[in-house]
């Protein structure tokens, strides 16, 4: 797989869908400890990205504006994820076409940009704790030589896992920190909302 | 959901342009639609003063845009903090060469988007400083003050930087003076009944009739007790017992009291609250200055009330009876 | 009942204990208790203007009390009007010598007692006129005007009459004037749900989630069409339409706006409709002089609004601009 | 029969706690299509005439002070009640006792000043369409020579018949005559209030 602006343009679609389509239940899980509008935020934010990309440009610079885009629907959401497209889309530069290599460096200083921008780490039941395990796949599959598609396959994989494992954590960041304990026993939302971006991709790019 | 809209995704826009259909006279649009700002800001400041927030709490945050108030407001997504953008912009509009102070409620997500928004600010080389308001003595013990969540007395700090704001203080001054006020005031709040975010459809959290959520936040965040709804006088009793039982009033210094609708409560019961608050106080005997009743910061149509203390020291006392004139709230001064 | 309530049979004295908490200092209560009066009425008016109604429309009716409206209002129970009573007390207390104008909606109830209260004050030599608001157009039709009921448009009528009050204008130039503006007042309604009268304990009419009810009365009095609910733009159609039909506009005249909330509903739907209001007056090639939004007149929790056009000739335009300042109300002038 | 002024008081109280006991379903009747308040406002108002009683009097005095009483409570059943009681102590002056041909004159003054203060007549659903049935049959009770406590029982049966009839009737008085016909089939919730006090009265003087 080497993947154009084309296909990363179809990826990003595929997350407004299935984003769309699991809103009630991201919103629920928000409901449980927070305020009940993850499943908004989100939706907000791939409709803005997916209606950026008609602008055109390289994936690299699809994925630039598409952060600024997200960035702009505010909430937590907002500035976490478009400071993570927004360096992802810097990692790429402006190559047409992006190989195994550059998607796991444009993943990790996604990953390393949320963290500097929520202050955040592993274990405190955000965002972080689907997208770091899926970064981590990436970079085992890619060191074994896997194939693009089996690699994103096993980052989807692994976001989930890590998603399930919020289920036992006190929440350390955001909305529902005010009392850690509340939200143990359910999935952290934010997690849940990025499982399902590498798992459109383990679809899209496959 | 019992609620007059089109299409809920674009609720908040579709607000905005009724708000310059009824204001366009008085604030303006910044480029990007969310933020507002004062056409012709008072030029007695020296700092600009922006607030800003998720919408749903209506009058907050551009209510308080006017005299004696803030210059300007970012409005963000139902329940959620603006974008940078529009807090950029409307700093921009608000700064008049002394910088710009930020005034807004400690959640985490505002954190973010106003930082971010102070960063670019920077690189203009507008100066920023900011006071994230923690009133809400539910949120957080006493010892974590600082992470508490900004409610209701969010607008009495505002009010009270805004008068400091009009004596020409400077950045600095102004800044001291918000988190002084901030450090002052503290909210209990108490929940009836529940609110749904238009574009959710179904409300945040369950509450039975007959219930109430004691200490629940403005979006909903789960509060610290659950149980049978009580009288209006027990429920100001424990609001008022837990007020003060956080921060101590020194005998001779008087209060400045709010009681605050959520949405739904009709204000004749926030008046039943307010006479027992004044009871209570008096046989504390403890002064109230002045003390305000409506809906200040709303929760949508979220039942229920909360009740502020503000501590007054003579700084304070001053800057609270200052003339001041909110766009679309309730008024803060006689 | 989702509600703050000690016993709720003495909700309304309760309340009025709280408004002297906050108000104290600008009206005091008349012996009865029932009756509101500022402490140092406008000394330009020779006339006195005295309100009133059944309590649960807060801040109607004392909340219009105050510089530019009301000298004087007298509280009822829960949706009934006030005795005759505390209408006498309010009504001595505002005279000045040159008599005393009652207005208030045209209810049954408020209608026995005003008049009741007109008899006795003409043996006390106080000479009294009254108008009785009509504005709302779902309750009787046009041929039948005078039946019609009052609603939110009273605020705007109390408004015209206490600016012309403040011209020195006599009892009669002042009831004549009162008369007209209510002429050129309508207002349509809409609930979304209902409202609990605290001592009934239970919602005074059922209104499923879903549907919507036009022209129900402020009391909760059934309206004229039971339907699904619809968006907030086709609601906004229908009563602009309608109230447009029932009233056609001169084209030169400018139009007054009040889109009043009834209790439950977010400010932010107002906006809403607001906005879709001023594009169908665009459309038609009406001018807005200013649009009011904000929670007026209430029916305690009732989820709804109501759209209130006042036509404003050159006086009316004249004295809905003079300055006002509602003792506990949104504004109703810049 | 001849009644004292603790009899009128006893009556008095039976008429309070009957009323209290239905007012749910007084609330009821009047939520068909007025403001669904005559429950409360009929409790509120036998309640503050039931605490006047302490001051004590003549029958025609408690009547007369229970008149400006019941007239402070406002709404529609304020002035309308309040006249009533007002016209009928007027009526019976300041005797000791009262006997049927007392009460009869005062049911007439009560019957004259509620519609003169309501501008109403019979046939307009509203409390008149119980009271002055009622008011007939005493008279005929008092042509046949009946006694009291039967010409009181006849009172009642009258009141309650003519309220029955109500539910024929287009709305003409007050908040439900905006629209007539809403109320068409229900009875009219100030003439079922008015056979409370007939009933009341036919029990307390038996
Ligand atoms: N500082 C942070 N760092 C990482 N993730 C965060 C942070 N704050 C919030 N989140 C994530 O955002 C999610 C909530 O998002 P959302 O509901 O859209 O925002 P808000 O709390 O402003 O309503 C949380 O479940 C968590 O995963
Ligand atoms: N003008 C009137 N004349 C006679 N009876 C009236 C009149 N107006 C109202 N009523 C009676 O009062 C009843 C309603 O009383 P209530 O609910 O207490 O007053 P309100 O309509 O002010 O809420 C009606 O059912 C009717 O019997
Ligand atoms: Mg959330
Ligand atoms: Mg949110
Ligand atoms: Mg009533
Ligand atoms: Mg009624």
């Amino acid at each position: 797989m080497s993947a154009d602006a084309g296909r990363l343009a179809d990826w990003l679609e595929l997350v407004l869908a299935r984003t769309e389509a699991a809103q009630a239940e991201l919103d629920g899980l928000d409901a449980v400890a927070g305020d009940g509008d993850h499943g908004v935020t989100m939706v907000l934010g791939w409709r803005t990205v997916v209606a950026g990309l008609k602008r055109g440009g390289t994936p690299g610079g699809l994925l630039r504006t598409g952060g600024g885009d997200f960035a702009s629907v505010g909430g937590s959401a907002g500035p976490l994820w478009g400071t993570a497209l927004l360096r992802a889309g810097r990692a790429l530069g402006d190559a047409p076409t992006v190989a195994l290599a550059g998607a796991h460096a444009a993943a990790e200083a996604a990953l390393a940009g949320m963290c500097e921008r929520g202050r955040c780490a592993e274990g405190e039941k955000s965002i972080v704790d689907a997208l770091a395990p899926a970064v981590r796949a990436l970079a085992d599959a890619e060191a074994l030589g896997l194939s693009a598609a089996d690699a994103l396959r096993a980052a989807a994989g692994a976001a989930a896992a890590g998603c399930d494992a919020t289920r036992l954590m006190p929440a350390l960041r955001g909305r529902a920190s005010r009392f850690p304990d509340r939200a143990v026993g359910h999935r952290d939302p934010g997690a849940a909302s990025c499982v399902i971006v590498w798992e459109a991709a383990a679809d899209a790019f496959a | 959901m019992r609620k007059l809209l089109n299409d809920p995704f674009a609720v908040v826009d579709e607000m905005l342009e009724g708000v310059l259909v009824a204001y366009g006279e008085t604030i303006e649009a910044t480029p990007c639609g969310r933020g507002l700002v004062l056409r012709n800001p008072a030029p007695a400041r020296r700092v600009g003063i922006v607030t800003g927030g998720g919408s749903g709490h209506e009058p907050a945050f551009w209510g308080y845009i006017g005299p004696g108030l803030a210059d300007g407001a970012a409005a963000g997504n139902v329940f959620a903090s603006p974008s940078a953008t529009p807090i950029v912009e409307a700093a921009r509009a608000a700064d008049r060469g002394g910088g710009v102070l930020f005034v807004y409620g400690n959640y985490n997500g505002d954190v973010m988007n106003f930082d971010t928004a102070a960063e670019l600010l920077e690189e203009d080389g507008i100066a920023t400083s900011t006071c994230t308001v923690s009133d809400d003595v539910a949120s957080a013990p006493a010892e974590r003050r600082g992470e508490r969540r900004g409610v209701a007395g969010g607008v009495l700090v505002l009010k009270a930087a805004g008068a400091r704001a009009d004596e020409g203080a400077s950045l600095e001054e102004l800044s001291a003076l918000a988190w002084h006020a901030n450090e002052r005031t503290r909210t209990l709040g108490v929940a009836l009944g529940p609110c749904t975010v238009p574009a959710a459809g179904r409300p945040t959290f369950e509450l039975p009739e007959g219930e109430l959520d004691l200490g629940m936040g403005i979006h909903g965040e789960a509060g610290v007790y659950r149980g049978p709804l009580v009288s209006a006088d027990e429920v100001a009793d424990t609001l008022v017992e837990r007020l003060l039982a956080d921060r101590p009033p020194s005998g001779d210094e008087p209060l400045l009291v709010l009681v605050n609708g959520l949405g739904a409560t009709p204000v004749m019961e926030s008046f039943v609250v307010l006479r027992r608050v004044a009871a209570l106080l008096a046989e504390g005997g403890l002064r109230i200055h002045r003390a305000l009743v409506g809906e200040y910061v709303t929760s949508l149509e979220m039942t229920g009330l909360s009740v502020t203390l503000m501590h007054l020291d003579e700084e304070l006392l001053r800057l609270v009876d200052a003339p001041s004139r909110p766009l679309a709230a309730p008024p803060l001064a006689p």
